[in-house]
Order: C-alpha cells, then structure tokens, then sequence
C-alpha cells in the first residue's frame, strides 16, 4: 500500500509544474480521474465537501474508485450508493451526527458490496502528512493497543530506538487524485482556504493530481499581493473549476452554511430505503439536472439565499 | 429518582457532566452532549474553560441556539482564539496541551473501553456503526470524560469491539500497550457517576444520583460493579443549570 | 537527546494552560530562562530575530544556554560573544552571506570555547517538528551519506519496514525555552506573524515555555475577529513582552528591513578583533544603554526610518 | 579567453549558469550566483521559471536593484506566489517537486561532493566554515547545479568534509547510501562547463569558455579531469545578458 518512492518522484517529475492556466469545466475535470483510482477528497464531514466534482464523477459513470477522507458524510452515501466506489478510507462514514446511523453505509458495508477501512482520524491525517512529505510513514502514539489497530495489519508497532516507546508506524496515502474545493484561487491554482482547513494541505501534497473546484476565480496580482495566504501552491495543482456553491448541500466556511432542508429531505428518503430511496436521489438530483447550476435550482433559492445568510454570520461580531 | 417532568435524561447528563469540568482547563470535547456540556460549565462555574473542537478550533465560544450541527462545522468556530489544521488539533493530544477529552459512547464496558464500530465484531457485524472519528485519539492520549446513557446493552462486560481504549483487559495493560498517559477518569449517565479503581482498574460507583440505588444501578449494567464505600449521592440540576442549558439548546437538539 | 515522554507531559501538565494575561518586562520576561536552560531561538537568519530578548538575556548574565536555531546570524555571535551560550545547535552559523565568515563564530569554534552541532537545516526543522507533534523522531532522506550524519550518532540509519529504503531518524527537540518574536499578539499570547514563518509554529509547540516579544499588543476581539490567522495560540505562550523594533538591527516582514549600516559597522568591528571588538560592541550597545529604546536610539532615527520604509515597501503593488 | 574588461569572473558565472535553467522548472535557488542567475534566467528566457527559496518562498520575482541579502528575507518574497514555512519549502524537495537544485560552493572534489562546514576535517579544523543550511537538503535530494571560481584549493580530489553529497565514492555508492535521487548534473565555473560521467560519476568538461584551454582547466583542478570527446567552446556573454544582469545588480552585490 506503501508506494515506491522512485515511483512517486517518477510520477511528480512527469507532471506539468509550471505557471499556467490550467481552468476546465466540471464535465472536464472528470478525465483527470480514471477507473480504479485511489481518491482523496478535501474538507470534512459536511464542510468544503468537494460535491460538485463528486457529483459530476458519478454524472460519468466512473468505477472502483477507492476513495479516502478524514470524515465522511453523505459525500460517502452517493459514493457507494451511486457504485462509483467500492473502497472507503476513512475514520467516520456517517450522513451527519444527528440522523442516527447511515443506512448506504449500513447496507453496502454489511452486504460486503464496499470495504470500509478504519483508521483513527489522526491516523488518516499522518498517513497523507506522510505522503506530503515524501516519507514511507509517520509514527504515532495512537490506535495502540485497539481493535481499530488490530484489524489493521497495514500499520506496524515500533519500538523507538532513542526511547524504547511503542510506537505505531502508519503507512504514507498518496491517492492518485485529490478533489479540493476552496474559497478562491487563480488560474494557475494558487488556492487560498478561509477558517477550517482539515487535512487539505497535506491532501494535496500528498495526492499525485489535484483538482480544485473553487468559489471564485481570482486574478493572480490578487494572489500574490497576499503570498502568505496561499494554502495549496499553484504546481500542486493539475486542474481549476469555477463552481459557485461547489460544496453544495454541505458549507463552505464564510460563503454558506449547510442546506438543512435538502439534507433532512435526502436523510428521510436513503434511510427510508438505502436502494430505491437512493437510486429516486440520484435519478432526481444527480442523473436528472443538466448542470451544476440546474441542481442548485432543485435545492431552490430561498434555501440557497439562508444558507448564505448563515454563512457570512461567522464573520458578524 | 429526579422527577421526569422536570428535565429530560439528556439534560440531567449534561448538567451532571458540566460539574465535571474545572475553569482553566483544556477540554477536547466531542459533538453533542460534551459540546453542550462543555459550554454550559463555560457559562456557569468556568469561564476560562478553553474547548477544543476535532475540526481545528481552540478556545470558542458556541452562541446560543447555534449550536454546530458537528464538531467539524463553521458554527464551531465562533470566536475562536485559533482555528488550524485538523491533524494540528489532534497533535495536542499527543504533545500533551489537554487536560480532558470529553466524549459520548454507543457502548462501554468494565474497563471504560468504548465501541463505536461494530456490533456483533468486525468479521460479521449485525451492525456496522460510523467508526472512530477522533474518538480513539482522543481517548488514548487524553484522561477522559465520557456521558452516556444507562442501559444494559451499553454497559457490556466486554465490548464487542475496542474503539476508543479505556483500560484495555485493566491492570497496567494500557500502559503496556504502549498508552502511558491519559485513560478513563469519569463516566456521568442518568444514573450514577464513575471512575475507575486505582488498581484493577475496574468501573465503580461513586455517586448516585437522587432517588437511584445501588441495585437499580446494577441492574442496569451488564457486568459486577464496585461501590466506593462512601457512595455519595448527587446534587440534582438547579434552575440556573436548567436555564442555561435550555437557553444554549433551546430546539432541543442534543437534549431531547 | 531525545526527552522521556512521561516528562514532556508531566512538564507541560504543570503549565498554566488557562487564559490569562501574561505580559511582562523585558527584564522580567529573563526570570523564565535560567542557567544551563536549551533555549530554541525564532525566525531565521537576519529576519524576525528575538533580538531584544537575546540583547535582555546577555544583560542578565545567563550561563552554559545551549541555543538551537535553523539559520544563525549575528544573535549566534552575541550569545557565544557574550559568553552567555557554549553549545550552538543549527545548519548555518554565521553573520551573513555579504561579510565572509564570522570571526566570532570561527574564534570560539576553533578555540574549543563553545560546542557547534551542525545538521542540516531541514534537519532542524524536523527536529523541532517531531517535538511539536510529540513523538521522539522524524524520518528523512536527507543527511544520508555525507559527513554531516557521520558525525552525528545522535541520528540513526534505519531501513523502513514498509519499503526497505533508507531513512535517517532525527531526534525530537524539546527546548526548555523558546524565543520568538512576532508582529502582534494578544495579552493572553495568541500571536498573528505575517509573511515568513520559519520554523516558528513548530518551535514554539515543541518547547516546554515559550516567551513571545512582539511589536504590539492587540486585543483579543482582533484576534478572534480572525482566528485562522493565529498561527501560536494562547496556551503554548508563558508571556508576552511588548517590544517595537524587537528584532532591530535584524528585519520583521512587513515592518522594518534589517538596519544595514548599524550590522556592517557591527561585523567591521567584531571581525576586527572578535574578543575586544566584540566587548566594546558589547559595552557600547548591551550592558551600556539603560533599556532597549536607548539601544534603538544609538542605532538612530535615521536608520529607523530607512528600515521601516524599506520594511513596508513589500506590501507596495 | 573572454576579456576581463568587459565583465567580471562573477557577471560570467551568473550568466553561463543562467542559460543552464528551461522554462517551466522548478529551481531551488541558493543566495548569491544562484538567486542571480535564476532571476537572469527568468527575465531572459525563461518567463515561466518558479523559483524556490529556503526562506520559504514559491515563485518569487525579484525587483532589480533589491537582491535580498539572504533567501530568507522579506525580499525574497517579493510578488511570489506562496509563502510557507522553512521545513515545509524543503519537504517540496523531499516530495519530489523540485527540478533543479542551484547553489555556490566553496569546495567540490571530483564526485561533485561539496564542502561547507570544515577545512581540515572535523577534528581539528583549520578553518570553521558556516555549514550546510539547506544545502546538504539540496544537494541529497534534487538535480544539482553548483556555480564556484575555478581555483586549485576549490577543486580538491576529496573534500575534507563532505556537506552537501554530490556522487560520494562514485558508482552507485549515492543510491547504496539511501540517496536513490538527484545528484549533480552540471558545475559552472569561470573556465569551463562540467558535467559528470554516467559510470564512474566522476567530473568531466563538457565545455571550455572563449580562449580557455585543457591544459589551463586542468592545472587549475586539483584532480584528474575527464574531457569529452566533442568537447565544446561556451558562447560568450551577450550585451543582452550583461545589460539584464547589471540591471538586477547595480550595486554588484554579488557581481564584484
């Protein structure tokens, strides 16, 4: 699981690192993923979910992907219900905390149609630190001595040689494509991210591809009036796409808090019935729009317009 | 007992687990129950208490009626001194800036340990819960709080699964399975409150709460509990507790 | 080297982690380090230099410090100069690039009177970062090799067990005292630092006290207006001392440019004679001047001036 | 031979090593020569050039007649496109984003192993020098290309110390050591046009500038070269190149 160091500094070394433009549409950055990638996806739980990719992936029909996230959320759910993934990394996979337990979840672990993998939150974030820094591993002084260790064979106990400590080495994650949406970022993809930023730095070091889809599109005089605002570099980053409400029914920090209605209408209808309440979904939601934009008409603009309201309140006093 | 009319079980946990909290600690809390938890002892006997969220937030203040949906939401960062990395918040952990780590719990047994993942045990689950989250962090690195509802299918002899490590198989087991620091200090539900014997490293009463005794305690838990000699018996929520709980969750959204 | 980890965390229990107000005097902000005490210095080379705390320390006579810092400049030359520090750990120790080698340096190096540890500078920050994150090593791939790691048993070869490559472990450092200066922070000690950070974040979370000076106190409403710009927070920070122009004759982003002619008059003097040109220069500027603002105003207004265009010149478009 | 009037052994240096970087690199410029000739570079012909600095700086572009007198000066970040911290701009090598690694050098054998740190060995030196800062970092882990004035006592046949690696023993004795990456690619001096040998990695002239001859390089060197076959002659200085060059350092800060 660990990859070859000569190979991962072939691959990066093969990648276009240099300034340039690099914006696509939505339909267009799904090339950028293949069948059988391994994915890492930005934000958490329901916060700078990456759902407009997300969305235009299952829009193309992509197979056995291995997706990989701190903490997944409903993100998860169309995943795996939609059968574009049937390999999840993850600490948490769950809609959200106050629904009670995911049925997709639940029917597609129990059945064995997906494997769920589990590692510590921690653990997922040192595993892509790891990759971003080019080493095989980090040590960590979690998961010891738990079932969530003992079922994973992949980490290995260490005793430190400078203090005799037992130690867990868990294995670098360098997925073959990070999906990342942000607030801003220019055309070459120097991405700047407002309030939370998970594990989204090291994500994209890590990964072998970015895509970003972003909020905005900023020029770069913009970028570089604030070079220390910039969270992601430019030649990290393979792909730019402008969707407004990228995150969409989850938040954005700042812009829009999540869209409650539409999540507790998808909640009552997969749980309902975690196959023909998540194929209705996915017919009506995602299969059904002509565009991104089309979709967020069906969430409806008073829901889009409180959600913003919500959203900019983090910066009232 | 504590007269149902008069608040629900999830407000008597809160509350109880609130007192638990000193001023000028720093407390890692989890959603629901802790967030609250740790927020109401903020705005009553500990306003220095600093609250770190998983999210990457340090030292917030939630507003009332806002409460955060998770501990992963921008709700949680609400006057923060710090928002940062998530594996940045987890590192406190393990470089040791936290006091107390605060958690709920689907299922716990004699030990403390806690099982969030499978029931019936991961070759063939009859349920395949969420998982871990920060929970095992924050439970190997940290001495911990966990609030709980009492029921017998909860407190188990043996979790089918070890999540979060309490004491492992008790003993000095979880010092050996390389988790020197940290370890189960109190366990608050509607029932009673508890800690853990110096030695063994078993689960024990040391408080129960008005009107519950020891038997309807037992016979509520899956396995032998020591009673502490001086069992003591728990003050009940006050009005102002109650006042500024209901104020903090007014739509009752973790205290229903 | 490398700490006991039941003693890190029995060290940092005991600090009083609450938020409090916690500023101090220059003069008394020297009470926190004491003799004998691993002192891990701030910034790098000639920018963001704790040099009013060093400038406080030497007046306060402290002996045997043993200072790390990733890049050193002319604060290596007035700690060991003034015989307050005989052990030097770091990945370059000089005055600058413009000026050769510093006499300082090579007079109390070649002379056996101080003990200089090189690693490599990616080294240090590894380092401080194994100790910030509270593990006792970091793996790198640098270092391997060369004479550097020779003559460093302290860090050892090891062969992954996930790959069979060969890495070099570093040991954690855990200073008992951190230096840093920073832009601005708040009474409680949650520090804003514009524009290049160093090793900083790393160094203060790894150290077991952490004395911020900064250029100016603000209020903690600012800080919380935007705390994703906290980059140490409050609970790492045993006190804060307001110091404007802390890091004169060096540079602070955004403020002021290093003072060039004050560390040219400097270097002529001390590379002249490092023994007596480094004690007039010690007599003239540290022991003489009765508080830092007298220092600032031998260096003169003029150069003050000059500095502080120079500094803000980078944020012109 | 270039006539020394019209430009100084320096001005050659940061030239020829400027025509050594393509447009779209990646650069890990060092202060002096390097941070020079990769602006050179930039402003010649190579627009697209990121140059990279160890102070923690992504795709600077330095203003004319403001060189930072270290990469780790506020005017290094002048209009650059991130700012980051010191370990994470050296994890870029590490991660392998890097093309190109540029720095100076005081002395170099004949594997390209550069000294920094000793003259006279570790024991009992004679000479203390400043150490590798980032240039072991460099050197262990990206493409090297090293700018130095050819002179005997620079050119040894083995460093006293080894800072920053070039091919070690040569052979495969770098990769054997753990460095199965990078490695140096080209060293500019004031005479000629050094690459190394595939087999042996053992230096040779690629190149000899206007009017400088074998025997002259050689007897500068303080260890058998290797000329190659089709030895080539370098073009001299363009006006254009000089003009550009003077511009960015009117001051000869690093040009003298």
């Amino acid at each position: 699981m660990t990859q070859s160091y000569l190979k991962l500094r072939q691959d990066l070394q093969r990648r276009d690192r240099s300034l340039r433009e690099k914006v696509v549409t939505l339909e267009e950055a799904t090339t950028f993923v293949r069948d059988g990638d391994s994915v890492g996806i930005g934000g958490s739980t329901m916060s700078r979910t990456p759902m407009a990719m997300i969305w235009a992936l299952i829009r193309a029909r992509r197979k056995k992907l291995s997706c990989s996230r701190c903490i997944t959320s409903s993100d998860g759910d169309l995943l795996v219900g939609s059968g574009i993934c049937d390999h999840m990394t993850t600490s948490w996979f769950n809609q959200g905390i106050l629904w009670g337990v995911s049925k997709v979840m639940r029917h597609n672990v129990e059945t064995g149609k997906i494997r769920y993998d589990e590692w510590s939150h921690m653990a997922v974030g040192m595993r892509f630190r790891a990759g971003a820094m080019g080493v095989p591993f980090m040590p960590i002084r979690s998961m010891l001595g738990s079932d969530v260790a003992r079922i994973r064979p992949e980490a290995k106990e260490f005793t430190c040689p400078f203090t005799g400590d037992t130690l867990l080495l868990v294995p670098a994650l360098n997925p073959d494509v990070a999906l990342i949406h942000v607030q801003r970022c220019d055309a070459y993809g120097n991405a700047q991210i407002d309030g939370l930023q998970f594990m989204d730095i090291d994500l994209a070091m890590a990964a072998n591809k970015v895509i970003l889809t972003t909020e905005r599109i900023v020029s770069n005089d913009q970028i570089r009036r604030a070079p220390d605002q910039t969270k992601i570099p430019f030649f990290a980053v393979d792909a730019v796409v402008e969707v407004p409400f990228g995150s969409a029914p989850h938040e954005c920090y700042g812009i829009y808090e999540p869209m409650s209605r539409h999540m507790e209408a998808y909640v009552a209808q997969v749980n309902g019935d975690p196959v023909g309440g998540m194929k209705d979904y996915l017919d009506r939601y995602v299969y059904g729009p002509k565009s991104w934009t089309e979709f967020l008409d069906l969430i409806g603009v008073d829901e889009l317009l409180e959600a913003v309201n919500a959203g900019r309140s983090i910066y009232n006093d | 007992m504590i007269k149902a009319q008069h608040h629900t079980a999830s407000e008597l946990l809160a509350i109880l687990a609130a007192r638990e909290l000193k001023d000028g600690q720093v407390v890692f809390a989890g959603v629901g129950i802790p967030l609250l938890a740790a927020t109401l002892a903020q705005r009553l006997h500990a306003p220095g208490l600093t609250i770190l969220f998983e999210g990457g937030v340090i030292g917030a203040f939630i507003e009332p009626g806002k409460l955060p949906p998770s501990t992963n939401d921008q709700r949680c960062t609400k006057r923060a001194n710090m928002v940062l990395g998530s594996a940045e918040v987890l590192l406190l952990l393990q470089r040791g800036y936290v006091d107390v780590g605060f958690m709920g719990g689907a299922q716990i047994d004699q030990y403390g340990n806690l099982n969030s993942s499978f029931i019936g045990g991961p070759e063939h689950p009859s349920v395949r819960l969420p998982g871990t989250g920060g929970g095992n962090d924050i439970a190997s690195l940290a001495q911990m709080i966990v609030a709980m509802r009492h029921e017998k299918r909860r407190f188990v002899e043996r979790v089918d699964f070890v999540t979060s490590p309490g004491f492992l198989r008790g003993g000095n087991s979880r010092a050996e399975s390389g988790l020197p620091t940290g370890g189960m200090m109190r366990v608050v539900t509607d029932l009673a409150l508890f800690g853990f014997d110096d030695t063994s490293r078993r689960m024990k009463v040391m408080a129960l709460h008005p009107g519950v005794t020891r038997e309807q305690v037992q016979d509520n838990t899956g396995f032998a509990l020591i009673f502490d000699d001086d069992t003591g018996v728990t003050a009940p929520p006050t009005d102002q507790e109650l006042k500024v709980l209901r104020e903090l969750d007014p739509e009752q959204l973790y205290t229903a």
